[in-house]
């Protein structure tokens, strides 16, 4: 089900020819394949996951490790409503964008692994992952640090009349921060193509929305910048890819969006999190809830998924994720020699390359020549 | 005394001033149901109730700026933010605001607020996760900034930032929650605003405080049996106000100084114990005050790239080698304990080698 | 006219012991009398301001400096709105604010010629007026800084279980800041006795409401925080009194409220601003709409107010300002003894107390005692 | 060459830039319809519409936020922050994000943008108002941060600063912008990164940015003409990175140096060049390097106040004076241009007077 609010007539509305057709309606609903499609995407990205988690607990994966477990359908349903030279700018829960964005799961992981194959080449480790060519224009560890970044991407898209759209994903204990306001009331003032999407799993981190917005129904915030809005089940890929291409149109067409989509997070806030905070009645509920089985059955009973499909599937993602972690586990760790690569794109005199143990100036040589 | 973690004496103090002052209140992202980023506060709700430990909503500015408005009006609250680099979202209601309010109204009113937030790097973490910004609060008239190394003071000083009628930014270190050390059992403040000798010794004076006082400490320890090198280590504990006289008393009797910082070198605070150690002992000094500190790059994830930007013990045995040769080199003694009257010009600025070549 | 949105209920309602006597209607009608008083009141704040700028061009005032020219009758019906023992934070436009929290025009006077009799000891300056025994938390020249303060001051009054009312005026142009969201979101989501009043003078400086939010009609955004909100003409005193008094007591009873009051900024933002970008028509309009005139010509109208009380009144304002103006020409500066006397609360060892001419260390004596 | 003000020369080069290369636009409040709180954009909405000259709502964190996220799509936005004060507002942004960018994702999205933001003081705007909080951004790996101090700066910075590839924080001063001086026709950039020797001398070095290398440059030359002091001024121009070579080089040769800023002292960007000029010139050095500075509290509103917390032309005067005086008991030698060696321990250590004494 979807729920809307409606937004305010755009102030400057584009020419169809500069924005391409816009305001247009959902599409049509995905056929027997795509349905497969999208279930094979989200099982990709559960058992790529649940190898993460695996190789986190073997130490091959550092820092924070935030997954995507439970939120499968949600993400493949946007992904699946988005052109491939549309931009994506998310959070550090962004594994499975990654995936879905079309870059090789070999070089997500291998990114996790922190190896110079990685998407970001080891830089940037489970929270940072960018990769220009599919328009991943980067995860953020910064709670809503992507919002206007997000922003400015749609006025740069605009300003050169482009017609690509940016979507911008969060969570909800995100929508609360300041720079959320900032940004949608931005966006909507300068008619931006951006959509902003709320993940809602209902938690920060053990916070639940309640306590952390006085108004839990995200989407009706929209109002306050009149801002189209709505909210959708974030259960089945194809509810979520059709609101998602609403959302897209609209911002296509000089309308950003704001779309709340509902979500269940199975496991803790980071792998490290036992979510002790749970009841085992919330975890049975969760069991059951479970997205990836929930659209199976669906797509059983209509008859468009047998068991024998779902085996063959789980063989085919059994090995991508396979590959993926011993693609991982060969690649090198980026050279030290490295360290002083990236701070500036444009080289700089005096810029400083000097490591913990080195002194700021040579010392003056010994008398005698002896060597300190 | 009792032996207990740096986390269990903050846990344990925050507690006890619970207890002892009903206008005490926790706030703070996750420190209530979730018991902490860091199960500092992990207890604690259930003890106290969600009226004196609330969870916020994730609204750096608002929370802390709210905590500054409760303080104006008499409570003392402790603001949890989960780690420094987020405090960059408050930072305007703490520099602007908390720092400003009792002087820009002429005294008119106190802001008895505490801020506690880690600060830390090495848990590959990345750029953004991996700052060490006490500067920006150092930096600030009004704002005191404290930073304990051990579980005795994060005790001593956390009751003494709960109990100021100052803003206090209260600088705890990820590395650290897990070190052990003696706590005493009475609940007595430290003096904010003094630096601590936590070693004496007569070869040279290594300065640090936070992660890097912890670091000091076990290197001194080190050279001395290994290499009968005798190091004065010095804790600063307080960022703001900065007690010189200690570090220059200390530094006239050694004649040479090595400062230890887990933030980036050049504007760290390092410079300033620098800058202040070659004025206030500038006739007594036999060797350039060197420092150790961060490489000067967005933090990388990858581990070796992450180990290689953060100061090692290795490398602070090399500076104060490095240090002592210099001494050695000038004053003509060898012995690293060698500690001359003063400078000798000897050789030293006849020499004539271009400075400033970057190593 | 008034319009209004609702909130949602409280989610703890507090005892009305705890509270007072909560969510209470509007007080009755202002009657002949008090009308007149709000007359004089408006007046002496607009010859008080008059004033001010003299000053300023005479440069015996520095710094910024922001009137309340053409908000009087918002100033007035607001400030009659709460209790003695409320709390009022404002922004840097605030002088009208501590006149009518009944503070000494001659200290108001005085903080603005910097002298050591100003309300905040000439340390504040125009900006940044307070007194605790008047409950003037404050002026604050960030835009949007005193939002949390204020919520935090009401956070200490729930505390404390108190049934006093924070009020928290800020402008139009502040609407747009994330601190506005972030405070409104804290302050409904844990029903805080507070009054959020914007005061719409349509520009920020020179930017109209239409260019600094999305959702112009700012007392909507209540709604995404499920906070009661309404909107208000600012032009008479008696309504804003009215509207202000029922915000007020939602609040007093734990439901914090967002009021809109609708003004005219009748000079440039500051002392020094021309207002170039108005054009001659507006200007007209603006010298038609001046509240000061359509309310005494109201009074007039009915009979309460005739020429000759104006005349008395003018005559009464007009010492009231002038003996302001020479008490704070007599008034002392601060003296530099005083520079170091407010870092800190808690005197603390180490605080640098040093001017920029001395050294950090005493410099040694010369050899000889000749001194350096 | 012209004559024109600092303020003339910010705005022909903005206007220039944008005729030259359609991907700069100009973004921040008051910028268009206002022209500028300080007018430094007066005309330009007229001339290139508000698609190149955007007012945007008071919103610091989100429209700065904007021009990085339009810088990694290859825009090059000049954003103005009505005065450095209000970046508080913005500095996650610039600090967690534009700073970070580039190397937290392996070097693959550049951010060329600019900041342009005032610093000042000295006009009575009170505590929050008055800062200079240039450390803030000077000391972030991955930022750049320029501060010219003359017109022809202003205009060849600016050029360099629109040109570069990362984010550049541009800082200006609103005491400078009525200040005139030449400025060449052709648009030759700077090199960022380098500081000046604007004027060559032999007795002491003077070190100054922005509005305190204007003063220290009028301090030479009235000290010149009266009193015969040959002093050698640098203008660092760059804060990030910092031109140690060039101060070394020139203490080396004067023996003595003296650092001004508009910040605090205590962790103020002079304490890295102290810091710097005590390490790389240890052997050369014959006088403690002193920092003149604004007094470490809230700026007070009232004039008196303000004008004893900032830093004076006397107080430079003064501190050059001691600082040859010390050279002079050091060297022996008396004349203000004295130039030992080097360092003569002469009755120095040995007189045993303690240090550390706050004035
Ligand atoms: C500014 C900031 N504050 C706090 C944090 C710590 N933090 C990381 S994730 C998180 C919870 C975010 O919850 P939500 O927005 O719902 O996203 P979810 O993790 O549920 O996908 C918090 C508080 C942060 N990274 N940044
Ligand atoms: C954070 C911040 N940004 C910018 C400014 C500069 N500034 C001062 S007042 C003002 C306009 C405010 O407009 P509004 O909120 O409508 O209040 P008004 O002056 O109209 O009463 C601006 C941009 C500031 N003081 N603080
Ligand atoms: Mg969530
Ligand atoms: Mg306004």
């Amino acid at each position: 089900m979807v729920s809307h609010t409606r937004g305010g007539e755009p102030r400057q509305r584009r020419s169809p020819a500069a924005r391409g057709k816009s305001g247009a309606d959902a599409p049509p609903p995905a056929g027997g394949e795509q349905l497969t499609q999208y279930y094979r995407d989200m099982l990709l990205i559960r058992r790529f996951e649940e190898r993460a988690a695996r190789a986190y607990t073997e130490a091959l994966i550092g820092g924070y490790c935030h997954l995507n477990l439970g939120e499968e359908a949600a993400v493949v349903g946007l992904m699946a409503a988005l052109r491939p030279t549309d931009y994506l700018f998310t959070n550090y829960r962004e594994h499975g964008y990654a995936i879905q964005r079309g870059i090789d799961p070999k070089r997500v992981m291998a990114e996790l692994y922190g190896r110079a194959d990685g998407v970001s080449k080891g830089w940037g480790g489970s929270m940072h992952m960018f990769d220009l060519t599919h328009r991943l224009l980067g995860g953020y560890g910064i709670v809503g640090g992507q919002l206007p970044l997000a922003t400015g991407a749609a006025l740069a898209i605009d300003y050169r009349d482009g017609d690509d759209v940016v979507m911008c994903t969060m969570g909800d204990g995100t929508a609360a921060i300041g720079a959320f306001h900032e940004s949608l009331n931005i966006a909507a003032l300068w008619n931006l193509p951006v959509v902003f999407v709320v993940i809602n799993n209902h938690l920060g981190m053990g916070t639940t929305i309640e306590k952390s917005a006085a108004e839990p129904e995200l989407y009706k915030r929209g109002a306050a910048y009149r801002m189209a809005a709505a909210r959708v089940d974030g259960a089945d890929p194809a509810e979520v890819r059709q609101a998602a291409a609403v959302a897209v149109e609209s911002a296509r067409g000089g309308q950003p969006y704001l779309l709340e989509v509902m979500t269940e997070r199975l496991r803790g806030h980071s792998v490290v999190d036992p979510a002790k905070y749970r009841s085992a009645q919330e975890n049975e509920r969760l069991k059951a809830a479970d997205p990836l089985h929930t659209f199976a059955a669906k797509l059983a009973a209509n008859g468009i998924l047998d068991e024998l499909d779902v085996e063959g599937i789980e063989k085919e993602v059994a090995s991508v994720v396979a590959e993926a972690a011993a693609f991982a586990a060969n690649s090198p760790s980026p050279s030290v020699e490295t360290l002083f690569d990236y701070t500036y794109a444009s080289p700089v005199p005096n810029d400083s390359r000097r490591l913990p143990g080195q002194p700021l100036f040579e010392p003056a040589p010994l008398p005698g020549g002896a060597s300190a | 005394m009792t032996i207990m973690t740096y986390r269990q004496a903050l846990h344990d103090t925050l507690r006890a001033e619970m207890l002892r002052d009903d206008d005490v209140l926790l706030m703070g992202e996750e420190i209530g149901v979730f018991e902490g980023s860091y199960k500092i506060t992990a207890g604690l709700l259930a003890e106290f109730g969600p009226k004196r430990v609330r969870d916020t909503p994730i609204a750096e500015e608002a929370f802390t700026g709210a905590a500054v408005g409760a303080a104006m009006l008499g409570l003392r609250p402790v603001v949890e933010i989960m780690t420094i680099n987020f405090s960059l979202l408050a930072l305007d209601q703490i520099v602007n605001h908390a720092a400003k309010i009792y002087g820009m109204f002429g005294g008119q009113s106190k802001v008895p607020l505490v801020i506690r937030t880690p600060g830390g790097g090495g848990q590959q973490l990345g750029a953004t996760h991996s700052q060490n910004i006490e500067l920006y609060y150092a930096f600030v008239p009004g704002m005191k900034v404290v930073a304990p190394s051990t579980p005795a003071d994060a005790k001593a000083l956390l009751l003494a930032a709960i109990r100021d009628d100052d803003p206090v930014l209260f600088l705890e270190n990820l590395a650290l929650y897990n070190t052990k050390g003696e706590v005493p059992e009475e609940n007595v403040p430290a003096q904010i605003g003094q630096a601590a000798i936590t070693r004496p010794g007569k070869d040279l004076t290594l300065i640090g405080y936070s992660r890097m006082a912890h670091v000091a400490t076990e290197v001194a320890e080190q050279l001395a049996s290994t290499e009968g090198i005798d190091i004065e280590v010095i804790d600063l504990r307080s960022l703001r106000p900065l007690d010189r006289d200690t570090i220059i008393a200390s530094v006239r009797k050694t004649h040479a100084a090595v400062v230890l910082e887990d933030d980036w070198l050049t504007y760290g605070i390092g410079a300033e114990i620098a800058a202040s150690i070659s004025d206030g002992a500038f006739d007594d000094l036999d060797a350039p005050v060197r420092r150790v500190a961060m490489a000067e790059v967005p933090m990388p994830y990858a581990k070796p790239l992450e180990t290689a930007a953060l100061p090692s013990r290795y490398d602070v045995i090399t500076a104060i080698r490095q240090t002592l040769a210099a001494v050695g080199h000038r004053t003509g003694k060898n012995s690293p304990g060698a500690s001359a009257p003063g400078k000798s010009s000897a050789g030293s600025s006849s020499t004539g080698v271009p400075a400033g070549v970057k190593a």
